[in-house]
């Protein structure tokens, strides 16, 4: 810690980004943004996407992505006029004075190298440490940072490594040089809540432990209260408003900020009332499905298996909320449900009828019944067709409705959708994330199905996009009674919309049952820890997570 | 909170359709190159295959402004008419190997299994025989003619074709808006013409360009072995390569050809390597 | 000019050189029965000897047969020279002159010669010197058949002909197919002065242009078939000298009689008027070559006619007999192959001629590759291209007798091939000439062939080059230079 | 190696003998398919079809088609690639010949032109957008679009004949020293690598500037690690797949594609061999041919295979 001892901040003023397209005008994507951060202390950085957090982070390095420049400001970093450096200056800086955590490690790794390469790097490049003390003083920190093995996992290469873990090696990359600054660029982001809450842990640990002075970018306000000692927010590359997280959490000024507040703690939009059974007989039920991946063995199952003996029931108007950890097989069960993949056992009925295990055998009227969403708006809009290309041709297919009919039709659609009708023609890439998802459930919606699959629907957005996404598939449940099979990693989510709730581990029911009495009474241990582990608005929710679950750092 | 977005976005496609000097340079290459094959004719000042100069291997001279050649004929009437042939030939040519391979590829793709294993394998065996040599064997064997010029070249840049387009569909087909197709319950030839096919314009636009670019160069290859188009046409290779025994004083009547050659090729490498806001393809 | 000179000063013995023509094959031979084409002839002319030489003036001349005669034409006797000896120190026998001659009537084999052999009915050693060949006719010129190309003399019972093992004036150091020859003196040879240089690497470059450059840039010292189109190159360089053979070889016109638009006689003689000589021998040729008379007989030839009127470029003519015809605003295919020495481009000028008169020539340019198997002989309306032949004789009932196996336009004339047959065993020599006139006109007037020019061959060399001169049998000095050049460094 | 990358090579190579087979196969069903055969060509216009069937018959040439094929296969599969029609010597000697010329020429052209592509491709890519970027950019496009023939011709012309630095013909004997060997091939070595420099720097530029734009660069930088680092370090073990491909289908070009380099410089390679053999319908030399170019084609193509088989850690450890 060979600063530890310096005094001084690091100081931001007037710093202007600017994009600029090949031959094209500039624009600017960061206004003047100014802010200061003392020595030992946590700054978050929190917006909505594209907000221009991760242009600020990677500009306190001196640094501007190929097509962005830095055209004016000043950045101090302990002393140091990082604007001002040299090329070579700026090298003496990266990766020693000034670290960088990125947002994904998986892509962040050098697939072709071995992690230990890769994390004392910087120790080589700067000469700091020779190899051997390097490779030490990684270990010490792999250990400090709760990684598994920590002797043998640097020998490692990155896919051979979890995405928490790799989130953590990243971090002791970062820290291996003792950086006077250490810039976290959303680290949690991509992870699972129960994976992310062992990096949070860590990291937490981490920074008390070293005093770090850090900024932290994220767009999830609980995950930035646990961590930060002051949060600035950020709107279309301007500074709405900055201040400690107690404030901020409890009275912010800035009307984005309340939004951002209010999204963090969804309401509850669905009332009990919607639960209890009425007798009717359930318009879509699965029974002992087993299905996975690969070819089928001789017993008839597949390869890979991935779903085993799983079932629900679902009546009409209802919404099934089926949560569980990445890879459990929410997806899978929904592409069973579909018929994209088939079912090795078990079966799927629709009003009672069983359907044809394979999508070629069942007939179009039966795949109009049941439309499924997809998680990401951005893969799933063709994005070489125009909006009314995409929404009419369902439409023409099943219900072969002539060319002005369907204009019509595709109208009526955007409208309930809300959004506006000039959107028709453009194409999916000059819509925002929010836009693309309402098309993707208006081309469900446009097929007039009795069961809509919504696979992560929400996970894709910002949190207050998001909540108008579900605000909308509420009303259009209202108005239209569709029942909802939504599936989502996030409980609060879950908890908002669903009437009933299923959890899935590792391709198990673990347990299921209506919304509210599931959530206050969990039977299960890992239930109860997914339960746990989603973050709460209030500082101090981490530690008494750690506590309560005597987590060693 | 999205109205910003929405509004940015029309900028930027727009800015992603703005086209560079090279692309314009290109374009302005190729269009000489198709308005000369099609008017090319009507242009020349003499007939392309009258003696019109005692002098062989005449220089550039007002009368005849590319010189003229072995046999004293005016070599500016027979470029024009070589127009016709060079481009002609090469652009019908790769758009039959295109169309083939595109169908073949696109089919493969979306299939999948054993039909992909099988097609790849094969075209990939065609690969594997050098394109100067297949097309000496089939000229050798079916004659040479315009047809089967045009169509021993397709043939043989099918399997390339194919494999590019393969490729790409490959993964597009990949993507979740085909599956999102396949569960709506839409059958193959829609998913391959209309999900798939409309992203992979772009790519497909530069191995055009770069396929036509060696249809142009095999078929003046095929000329010097005596295989390309036969006289009285005369492409630009075979122009070149009638001539060549001009090179030794420099008799323009070698040296314009194959500039010709080179320009139509320059053009339409500048044109795909700078089509506005694509991704270009590797391959050959 | 050269050839004098060089003939004044006395030829100097050593050297390597290095020689190249325009043909390199897998299907280079050194067996004489298989030769194809001008790099074989001079391959086996370094390795092997006839019975008969060919002459500058055309006329038979003893070669390994110290001498030959004939009472009745039919029956020859050839004496053997003595003390001549194969490149392995065996001596020259009877046994090995029957074996090499009747090795051409084995189907087996596919010899090229098998027609001219098939007039052997007998060959027969009729002393330890001497052998007795009968033919099934008379033919005064007979000697001079065996000075043609495939008549080499091998060790009997050779099957493997790699190693060129024969009594010629060099020994084989070293035989690739498709590569190159290296031919080394025979120190042995039975002839005098003999070679004079030590070695000739020999090879074939198809492509003009790269044996042009060769040639200039002094990695050969002997380039044949030059281009006379680049003859302008090589006189500006200097330093160059150039071999013009007029040996009466010609590309010519073939109309079926039997077949197609040539079965109208009319149509005929309107190509006939309109093959435009003059513009083909400038234009072409580049002045290197003879006007030619619609018969194969050039006007070297001792029974050339030369009282013949010549047929003359004539548009109107043409016209009047393509009118006639009613071929006037069709389209005819014609074929031309580059495998026919210039045919392309007497093609490409006579359709433009035709164009003018209304009639549409369909150019069909079809591969040298399986031209001579594929298209000539077949096609109604084609090219064709005849080597030089020694004799008159050979030239009409190879090419223009009823039953010809290459009568190319299918002429059949019964007054011509009694002419010919009896011409053959003519000996007074004014009665065979006035035959052989006639046999002329008969052609001129009546074969579907029109022969533009006899072509002259042009070999290029490096005037360090000694002793080359123009032979009738053929450029290269009748493909035997090797035993005569001399390098003058 | 992991058990997974065995079979995967396994595989690969497996793969390429089934097309060897494949295509020897088609080869010699289009070599049947081509009008006129051997007994003509070697008569030429002495064919008469007396003399054609005598010729044929003494050459085998009248057994069926299937039973050819089976026992050329089988010759093959012992080793035995028959005997030329044409000249009567067995054809692996013929090709041996000249196929170890064409490796030998092949051979200088890769030492050169890989280098000097690799070197171009990664500087561009690196420098990407800038003059230097451009210019050679240009360059390469002009040099493959221009006809071969007219390089090389020209290089004589220039080299040969009027500087006359240079032989104008490149085959050497076998006792030539290395300095005359060099300066023999020098024109056509230099005439090849025009055309398969470009494809190589085209590809390599491409497949660079994408591992340049992935995030493992940027974090590298941030590290930072100087440019020449970026490259050595992290952007080459990444691309080395996708290098070994171009390379391999570049040199896959110098086998067949030099036809005509060989013709002009009177180089005795095999691309040669084939044309005349085609020419000649000399069978049994054009099929073994044409197996020697697909055999290297596949064994260029399977070795890149392999080679980013080898360098993808996912494979090489799972
Ligand atoms: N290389 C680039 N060229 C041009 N514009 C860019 C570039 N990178 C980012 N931008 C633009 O700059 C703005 C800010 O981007 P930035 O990545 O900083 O956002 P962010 O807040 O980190 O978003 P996210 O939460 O999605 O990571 C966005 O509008 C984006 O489109
Ligand atoms: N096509 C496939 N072939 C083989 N395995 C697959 C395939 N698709 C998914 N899997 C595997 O099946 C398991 C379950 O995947 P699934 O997509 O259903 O999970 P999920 O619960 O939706 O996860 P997430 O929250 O990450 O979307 C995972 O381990 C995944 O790797
Ligand atoms: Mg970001
Ligand atoms: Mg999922």
């Amino acid at each position: 810690m060979a600063h530890a001892h310096k005094s001084g901040s690091v100081r931001v003023e007037a710093l202007k980004v600017v994009a600029k397209a090949e031959d094209g005008p500039e624009t600017t994507i960061v206004h003047e943004v100014g802010f200061e951060i003392a020595r030992g202390e946590v700054l978050a950085l929190i917006g909505e996407s594209g907000s221009g957090k991760t242009t600020i982070a990677l500009a306190m390095m001196g640094y501007a992505r190929k097509g962005c420049a830095i055209r004016g400001g000043a950045i101090d970093v302990f002393g140091t006029q990082v604007l001002a450096c040299s090329p070579a200056g700026l090298r003496g800086l990266r990766g020693n004075r000034i670290a960088y955590i990125a947002q994904s490690a998986a892509a962040s790794f050098n697939p072709a190298r071995t992690i230990m390469a890769q994390v004392i790097e910087s120790a080589l490049i700067h000469g700091s440490l020779s190899a051997e003390a390097a490779t030490a003083k990684a270990k010490a920190l792999f250990a400090e940072l709760a990684l598994p093995n920590p002797d043998t996992i640097g020998d490692r290469y990155p896919h051979q490594v979890s995405g928490g873990q790799l989130q953590r090696l990243l971090a002791a990359m970062a820290l291996l040089n003792d950086p006077d600054l250490v810039i976290f660029d959303e680290p949690t982001t991509a992870l699972d809540v129960t994976t992310q809450i062992e990096v949070l842990i860590s990291f937490k640990a981490a920074i008390r432990e070293r005093g770090i002075t850090g900024i932290y970018v994220s767009h999830d306000l609980a995950v930035v209260a646990q961590i930060a000692d002051r949060i600035a927010v950020l709107r279309h590359g301007r500074l709405a408003e900055i201040g400690a997280v107690e404030q901020m959490v409890s009275a912010p000024t800035h009307p984005y900020t309340r939004q951002l507040l209010a999204a963090a703690a969804p309401v509850k939009r669905k009332g009990p009332e919607a639960a209890h059974d009425t007798g009717e007989a359930p318009v879509l039920a699965a029974t002992g499905i087993t299905a996975g991946y690969g070819p089928a063995g001789p017993d008839g199952l597949p390869r890979i298996k991935i779903l085993h003996d799983v079932g629900f029931s679902l009546r009409r108007a209802e919404t099934l909320g089926i949560i569980g950890e990445s890879g459990s097989g929410k997806s899978t069960l929904a592409r069973v449900v579909a018929g994209i993949v088939p079912a090795a056992r078990g079966e799927v009925r629709l009003d009672g009828k069983p359907l044809p295990t394979a999508l070629d055998r069942r007939d179009r009227e039966t795949l109009r019944r049941i439309q499924i969403v997809f998680q990401n708006a951005d893969t799933v809009l063709n994005p070489a067709q125009s909006i009314a290309q995409i929404l009419e041709r369902p439409l023409a297919f099943y219900h072969r409705l002539g060319a002005s009919a369907r204009r019509q039709r595709l109208m009526q659609l955007l409208d309930q959708v809300r959004l506006p009708r000039s959107v028709a023609d453009r194409r999916p890439g000059e819509l925002s994330g929010g836009q693309k998802q309402r098309i993707n459930l208006a081309r469900a919606l446009a097929a007039e199905p009795d069961v809509i699959l919504c696979d992560e629907v929400t996970s894709a957005l910002d949190t207050v996009v998001g909540e108008a996404v579900l605000d909308l598939l509420v009303e259009i449940q209202r108005e239209l009674n569709v029942a909802y099979v939504f599936i989502s990693h996030d409980l609060g989510v879950i908890r908002s919309i669903s009437d009933a709730v299923m959890v899935l581990q590792h391709g198990r029911v673990v347990e299921a049952g209506p919304t509210e009495a599931l959530l206050a009474d969990p039977q299960e241990p890992y239930t109860r820890l997914l339960l746990s582990s989603v973050p709460e608005l209030r500082t101090g929710w981490l530690e008494d997570v750690r506590a309560g679950r005597g987590v060693a750092a | 909170m999205s109205e910003t977005v929405t509004d940015i976005a029309p900028a930027a496609s727009r800015l992603r359709l703005r086209v560079s000097p090279a692309a314009a340079i290109g374009a302005a290459i190729v269009l000489t190159g198709i308005v000369l094959a099609v008017f090319g004719q009507a242009l020349s000042p003499y007939d392309a295959g009258a003696i019109v100069d005692v002098d062989v291997f005449g220089p550039i001279s007002k009368a005849y402004p590319l010189g003229t050649d072995y046999l004293g004929r005016d070599m500016l009437s027979r470029i024009l008419l070589g127009a016709r042939y060079t481009v002609g030939i090469a652009a019908l040519a790769t758009a039959l190997a295109c169309t083939a391979g595109i169908g073949l590829g696109l089919f493969a793709a979306v299939v999948g299994g054993w039909t992909d294993s099988i097609l790849s394998r094969l075209l990939d065996a065609l690969t594997s025989i050098p394109s100067k040599m297949l097309a000496l064997v089939l000229i050798a064997g079916l004659g040479s003619s315009l047809p089967i010029l045009v169509l021993t070249m397709a043939f043989i840049y099918v399997p390339g074709c194919y494999r590019i387009t393969r490729a790409l569909a490959v993964n597009i087909a990949a993507e979740d808006f085909v599956l999102a197709a396949k569960a709506r319950g839409e059958g193959r030839g829609y998913i391959m013409l209309r999900e798939v096919m409309p992203n992979m314009v772009g790519p497909l636009a530069t191995d055009f360009g770069l396929r036509f670019v060696f249809v142009v160069l095999l078929l003046s290859s095929l000329s010097f072995l005596g295989l390309g188009v036969q006289p009285p046409y005369a492409d630009w290779g075979s122009l070149v390569r009638e001539n060549i025994a001009g090179l030794s004083y420099g008799a323009p009547a070698v040296v314009m050809p194959a500039v010709a050659i080179a320009f139509l090729t320059i053009g339409v490498n500048l044109l795909v390597d700078n089509l506005p806001g694509r991704a270009r393809a590797g391959g050959r | 000019g050269s050839a004098t000179q060089a003939l004044a000063q006395t030829p100097k013995r050593g050297g390597n050189i290095r020689v190249c023509t325009y043909t390199s094959s897998t299907s280079d031979t050194l067996d004489p029965a298989k030769q194809s084409n001008a790099s074989d002839y001079v391959r086996c002319n370094f390795f092997y000897n006839k019975l008969v030489r060919i002459d500058e003036a055309g006329a038979p001349a003893p070669e390994l047969a110290e001498s030959f005669d004939s009472q009745d034409a039919k029956t020859w006797v050839f004496k053997l020279r003595k003390g001549v000896t194969f490149h392995d120190g065996k001596a020259l026998t009877t046994e090995d002159v029957i074996y090499s001659l009747k090795r051409h009537l084995d189907p087996a084999v596919g010899s090229k010669a098998n027609t001219l052999a098939k007039q052997m009915t007998s060959i027969e050693a009729s002393s330890p010197n001497e052998v007795t060949i009968v033919l099934s006719g008379a033919n005064a010129d007979w000697p001079t058949i065996l000075g043609t190309a495939h008549f080499h003399i091998v060790q009997a019972g050779t099957t493997d002909f790699s190693k060129g093992i024969g009594t010629g004036p060099f020994t084989c150091k070293e035989f690739i197919p498709g590569v190159r020859t290296i031919a080394l003196r025979n120190a042995n040879y039975w002839r005098q002065p003999g070679p004079f240089v030590d070695s000739i690497e020999f090879f074939g470059l198809p492509d003009e242009q790269a044996r042009l450059n060769a040639l200039m840039s002094g990695d050969v010292q002997i380039a044949a078939v030059i281009n006379p189109r680049s003859l302008r190159v090589i006189e500006s360089a200097g330093g160059f000298g150039v071999l013009e053979t007029k040996a009466g070889l010609y590309t010519d016109l073939i109309a079926r009689l039997d077949e197609g638009p040539g079965t109208n006689p009319d149509f005929v003689l309107g190509m006939k008027y309109l093959l435009n000589r003059a513009q083909m021998r400038t234009a072409i040729f580049r002045g290197y070559a003879e006007i030619a008379n619609d018969h194969p007989i050039p006007s070297s030839n001792r029974y050339y006619a030369a009282d013949i009127p010549q047929r003359a470029f004539d548009p109107e003519k043409a016209k009047f007999h393509f009118n006639k015809a009613g071929v006037l605003g069709s389209t005819i295919p014609l074929v031309a192959s580059p495998a026919a020495d210039a045919s392309v481009e007497m093609a490409v000028l006579l359709q433009q001629e035709a164009k003018k008169l209304g009639l549409n020539l369909d150019v069909q340019r079809v591969p040298s590759d399986g031209y001579w198997s594929n298209y000539w002989m077949k096609s109604p309306f084609c090219f064709g291209n005849v080597n030089p032949r020694p004799t008159a004789d050979l030239l009409f009932s190879l090419f223009f007798k009823s039953d010809a196996n290459w009568n190319e336009s299918r002429w059949k004339n019964e007054t011509f091939d009694q002419l010919i047959v009896a011409a053959r065993a003519e000996r007074d020599e004014a009665k065979r000439k006035q035959m052989y006139h006639d046999a002329q006109v008969l052609v001129h007037d009546g074969a579907g062939i029109g022969i533009p020019a006899f072509i002259s061959n042009l070999d290029c060399y490096s005037t360090k080059i000694k002793g080359l001169r123009p032979m009738p049998t053929g450029g290269l000095m009748g493909y035997t230079f090797g035993e005569y050049v001399w390098l003058d460094a | 190696m992991s058990r997974r990358m065995v079979k995967l090579i396994a595989g690969r190579m497996l793969v390429a003998l089934a097309t060897l087979l494949f295509v020897s196969a088609v080869v010699f069903g289009a070599t049947q398919l081509l009008p006129g055969d051997v007994a003509q060509a070697i008569l030429g216009q002495s064919a008469t079809p007396e003399a054609v069937a005598g010729l044929r018959h003494a050459l085998g040439l009248d057994v069926p088609a299937l039973q050819r094929f089976v026992s050329w296969l089988g010759g093959l599969l012992t080793g035995d690639a028959g005997v030329s029609l044409v000249s009567r010597q067995p054809v692996g000697g013929l090709i041996w010949a000249r196929l170890s010329s064409s490796l030998v020429l092949a051979g200088i052209v890769a030492a050169i032109s890989v280098p000097l592509a690799l070197t171009l491709g990664i500087t561009a890519a690196v420098w990407r957008g800038s003059l230097y970027d451009r210019a050679v950019g240009v360059v390469t496009i002009s040099a493959v679009s221009i006809p071969e023939f007219l390089v090389a011709t020209l290089a004589v012309l220039i080299f040969a004949v009027h500087l006359q630095w240079l032989p104008a013909l490149s085959f050497m004997p076998r006792s030539a020293t290395p300095l005359q060997f060099l300066r023999a091939v020098a024109m056509p070595v230099m005439s090849l690598s025009f055309v398969v420099v470009t494809q190589m720097v085209r590809m390599t530029r491409a497949a660079v500037i994408e591992a340049l734009k992935s995030p493992y660069v940027e974090m590298a930088a941030l590290k930072g690690a100087s440019p020449a680092r970026i490259v050595l370090r992290h952007v080459l073990p990444n691309t080395v797949g996708a290098i070994a491909n171009a390379v391999a289908l570049s040199l896959s070009y110098l086998l067949g594609g030099v036809i005509i380099v060989e013709t002009i410089f009177n180089y005795p390679g095999i691309a040669k061999l084939m044309v005349d053999s085609v020419s000649m319908r000399d069978m049994p030399v054009v099929q073994a041919c044409a197996i020697v170019f697909c055999a290297v084609y596949l064994l260029l193509v399977t070795t890149a295979d392999i080679v980013a088989i080898l360098s993808n850690p996912r494979l090489r450890h799972s």
